[in-house]
């Protein structure tokens, strides 16, 4: 079959080259699209371009530099590239972890863009077939005297108890940093680990030729499209409903799709389950048909709706929350259903895996988008760019450390230590914590306010530490050092809590990477961050990249963050971090 | 003992309640599933913690309509025990098990913190194995803690000993410092006219062992264990 | 039958503590909004129904709050509007 | 100046999630009230505010919304009524 029966729909708009351009495909991107093809894209096949081509899904940045990273030990299960990193921590069990990032999504809307941060994280590691035991998260905010930054601030912190708390995971363990370079773009990082026995270990591979695709879960809405700027007037519907609409989280459901995501891995009735996060329906199964080699055709009539009148534009680039793309064996997709019915969640065939290697979807009997195999995954353009480290920080660095005027109104070393302690950053986060429920799931050996949180494996002598650790300002005067310092740190306070380092995985939050400046801060701080874990032979297991976090005032500090598991052999290491008694001596270690 | 817990799809403490009875105190746990109309033949009934039905309109308010509640309420009104932890404290109260009812914190923020509480009463059948006045230390975990109940209601729950649990410092103040949700009169727990039903929002199940910081839990299920032992059965 | 639109207002009966309505009055005073008194904070439902008749709407929800909007011991209800969807 | 009594209606945009309106809407047909179609819900709030005249209460009112008491990015709000309190 050629491509030449692909059609566009009535009413979609003209492919111009200011459509394109709003879409984010550069030209020298289009022209590769267009010779993969072999004829110009319909808007369908723009936006799935769009989606899958985003620094977000294809890492065209950074991916030299993260294959860079060491990723390889005897305990590891699962490396990077699939929903979440799995380790092996003895006996037959294994620990699934990963960490995302929910920046933008923050930045418009605390609350939810918080929320939905934990929601997916939690669905990346319950569809490895783990169960979540923890949830940490690594927050940065601007100074908290703006109102804007409290707004933000509250809004975040509630976003991600209310949601965590309602699915009932544990929140062990965080770090809250305020800097006026966070001012605009807050970061919000959020690290789920789930427990799971290591023959339960579930990958997103699409398989099996004639198995059935079936979307699960809540339904399709026009939740987060980036639809807004195509508005057209050719388009059906009205402008109002062609706004971007913000993704709400519903924990409930997230809940009942945890369950019934873990019954049915355990079931044997399915072959493959993928997260639908960012861009939805397009990346979830572009990926799963990528890693299986195989092809896949969906039918976006047969996707379940929220809102009547939606487009396979739409329904594809959909980010509505709490659903998941589910490769079935064929013959048991009512198995699948009556899981999910027990769960009160539907459960729909949209489409099925093909022997002829493309990616298809249709809308009925029409074909709307069509691309040759796994190409689209596959031949995503990467760049590798220049690196040059801004000449004002080169300076900053020559600067003698010690050379530093006294403030006009310091006082003695009373006076400072106060004034330390009462400053944000390094103040109690108490604030912070109580409103996460830390003790559900009874594992909590040490939660928030310890070094490094620890959670036990019941039904074994076994725990496990977990931190998560960055410094921005660190990273911004010294790329290396601090990228190989942020996972010290966590390898540090993993140890003091009685835990071996494991294995880590990270959020690279940073700018934008087509500033020389932003790009040599990248490629430095993953150098430095490779070599911590080399030394420390802990493993990069997976992470998530968020560049471009700008605003008119600038770029942030690059922040790489870093989330560390560490294996406690056994429950009489357990080591607190606070003062035990009076009389006690107090040793310094290390120089 | 045989205890059953029920599971309501949003129930997220009911491993934790099935965990301290069966690895704990070495008891019978069962689950038993919002839609089923069975109690199997359970001595205890626990409604654990958790968001029943997503408890977006209230809390409890859609879970007391579910089919096993039904039966919950018919075995509390044979004089069955029902303990109702969290959300399940809420739910009782929405089923009209206990009077009263659970109304957003009055710092409308989710707490979560290990707190204290003053034993008021021993004459009942969950705390028979503390003393009056005992203080003990149990986490609190939850976003609509604060007990409300009309001045008859507070009143009568005082003059009857219902009032089971109050908010207390550590020196055994019920002060305002001490409350963590605003309930009235610092409310944590009570029971039923009858005694056989106790809702409370602290978390027992959570103060069972020492490697989570407290075992203050520990009596009051063995309170319940000597009451059923006792041949007081449903 | 015919498709009604009934909204409804439940909120928390006078004497019950309302703290978000408190801490609504609060903001607004610390925005400028000086003359705001007292500010209640309650529930918006908007229901879609079917039924035979407005009585007959009126009449189910009614029952809806009753069972289930509306908790007796703290709140009230009110059958704010009801008219064809 | 005089006092006035304002009643505002704070809602879920249409096509945002309504996860709230989905759980009530679950149970209402899960309680038997089979007819119920969609459901929504949001807040119903009540303000008291002195002001000169019915269209300056109307306008500070119209500023609260915009400033505090609706999301704007999810909230769709209206004033429902106002008179005298
Ligand atoms: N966002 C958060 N979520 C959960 N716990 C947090 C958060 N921020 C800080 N904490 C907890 O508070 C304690 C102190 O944090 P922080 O001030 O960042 O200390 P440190 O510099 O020692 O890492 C840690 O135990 C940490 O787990």
């Amino acid at each position: 079959m050629t491509s030449s029966h692909v059609q566009s729909r009535p009413g979609d708009p003209a492919i111009t080259p200011a459509l394109v351009a709003e879409h984010g495909i550069t030209e020298f991107e289009y022209e590769r699209l267009v010779n993969m093809l072999g004829r110009t894209p319909t808007f369908t096949e723009i936006g799935v371009v769009s989606a899958l081509w985003s620094e977000h899904c294809s890492y065209k940045h950074s991916r030299p530099m993260l294959k860079t990273l060491p990723t390889k030990a005897p305990w590891v299960l699962q490396g990077p590239g699939e929903n979440a990193g799995v380790i092996s921590v003895g006996d037959g069990w294994a620990v699934a972890f990963k960490i995302e990032s929910h920046n933008h999504p923050s930045a418009v809307e605390p609350y939810q863009g918080a929320a939905t941060g934990v929601g997916g994280i939690l669905r990346d590691v319950f569809t490895m077939g783990a169960r979540p035991i923890a949830l940490l998260n690594s927050l940065r905010f601007g100074p908290l005297t703006s109102p804007r930054v409290r707004w933000l601030f509250s809004g975040v912190v509630k976003g991600i108890g209310d949601y965590g708390n309602c699915v009932g995971v544990p929140t062990v363990g965080g770090e809250v940093v305020f800097d006026p370079s966070y001012e605009g773009n807050p970061l919000v990082n959020a690290m789920c680990v789930g427990l799971m026995r290591e023959d339960e270990l579930m990958r997103a591979v699409a398989e099996g030729v004639g198995n059935p695709i079936m979307a699960v879960g809540a339904r399709t809405g026009r939740d987060g499209i980036h639809g807004a700027s195509f508005a057209s007037e050719d388009l059906s519907e009205s402008s109002e409903a062609k706004r971007p609409m913000v993704q709400v989280g519903d924990p409930f459901t997230e809940k009942l799709l945890l369950e019934a995501s873990l019954e049915l891995i355990r079931s044997g009735h399915i072959v493959a389950i993928q997260d639908m996060g960012a861009a939805g329906l397009t990346s979830s199964s572009a990926e799963m048909a990528e890693r299986g080699d195989v092809g896949v055709t969906i039918d976006v009539t047969k996707v379940p709706v929220r809102e009547q009148g939606m487009t396979p534009y739409e329904i594809l680039l959909s980010e509505s929350q709490e659903r998941m793309l589910v490769v079935a064996k064929q013959g048991h997709e009512d198995d699948v259903r009556a899981i999910l019915a027990k769960w009160d969640l539907e459960a729909a065939v949209i489409g099925e895996v093909i022997a002829e290697p493309v990616y298809r979807v249709t809308e009925g009997d029409t074909v709307v988008a069509e691309f040759p195999g796994s190409r689209l995954v596959t031949e995503c353009p990467q760049y590798v760019l220049e690196p040059k480290e801004s000449e004002a920080l080169k300076a900053a660095r020559a600067r003698n450390p010690l050379d530093v005027t006294p403030l006009d109104d310091e006082r003695d070393h009373a006076w400072t230590l106060e004034r330390l302690l009462a400053s944000p950053t390094i103040a109690s986060k108490r604030w912070v914590w109580q409103q996460y429920d830390s003790t559900v799931r009874t594992s909590t050996v040490r939660g928030p306010g310890s070094d490094a949180a620890v959670v036990r494996l019941r039904g074994t002598d076994k725990a496990i530490a977990l931190c998560i650790d960055g410094n921005g300002r660190h990273v911004a005067l010294s790329p290396r050092n601090g990228g190989r310092a942020a996972v010290c740190e966590a390898a540090r306070n993993v140890a003091c809590s009685g835990a071996r380092p494991k294995a880590i995985t990270n959020n690279l939050n940073f700018g934008n990477p087509k500033k020389p400046e932003v790009y040599f801060q990248l490629s430095e701080a993953i150098a430095g961050m490779g070599e911590a874990c080399t030394v420390l032979e802990s493993p990069v297991t997976g992470g998530n990249v968020s560049l471009y976090n700008e605003n008119p005032q600038g770029a942030i500090h690059p922040t790489p963050t870093i989330g560390m598991v560490g294996l406690i052999e056994s429950m009489a290491h357990v080591t607190p971090s606070a003062f035990q008694q009076a009389g006690d001596e107090i040793v310094l270690l290390g120089d | 003992m045989k205890a059953g817990i029920v599971r309501f799809p949003g129930s997220n403490c009911d491993e934790d309640a099935f965990h301290a009875i069966a690895d704990i105190l070495g008891q019978e746990a069962v689950y038993l599933w919002h839609k089923d109309h069975d109690l199997q033949n359970v001595d205890l009934v626990i409604l654990p913690g958790g968001f029943s039905y997503g408890d977006y309109l209230r809390a409890g308010a859609i879970a007391r309509f579910s089919p096993i509640m039904q039966e919950v309420v018919a075995h509390a009104k044979r004089g069955g025990l029902v303990l109702g932890i969290c959300n399940g404290f809420q739910i009782a109260c929405e089923a009209g098990l206990l009077p009263g009812a659970l109304l957003r914190n009055v710092s409308l923020r989710f707490v979560s913190a290990p707190v204290d509480l003053r034993v008021e009463s021993i004459a009942t059948r969950f705390t028979s194995q503390y003393h009056v006045g005992q203080i003990i230390n149990v986490p609190v975990a939850h976003g609509d803690g604060r007990y409300t109940a009309d001045a008859d209601t507070l009143a009568r729950l005082e003059a009857e000993g219902q009032v089971v649990f109050r908010y207390v410092s550590a020196n055994g103040d019920a002060s305002d410092a001490a409350n963590p949700n605003g309930s009235q009169r610092n409310i944590a727990g009570i029971v039923n006219a009858e005694g056989n039903v106790l809702g409370m929002m602290p978390h027992p199940e959570r103060a069972l062992e020492t490697a989570l910081g407290s075992v203050d839990g520990i009596p009051l299920f063995q309170s319940i264990l000597e009451s059923l032992a006792g041949g007081v059965r449903a | 039958m015919t498709r009604f639109r009934c909204a409804i207002h439940i909120v928390p009966r006078r004497g019950i503590l309302d703290p978000q309505g408190k801490a609504v009055a609060d903001a607004l005073h610390s925005l400028g909004f000086a003359t705001v008194g007292e500010v209640r904070v309650g529930r918006h439902v908007v229901v879609e129904i079917e039924a035979a008749s407005e009585d007959a709407a009126r009449d189910q929800v009614k029952a809806m709050c009753e069972k289930l909007l509306a908790n007796p011991v703290t709140e009230d209800f009110e059958i704010a509007s009801l008219g064809h969807a």
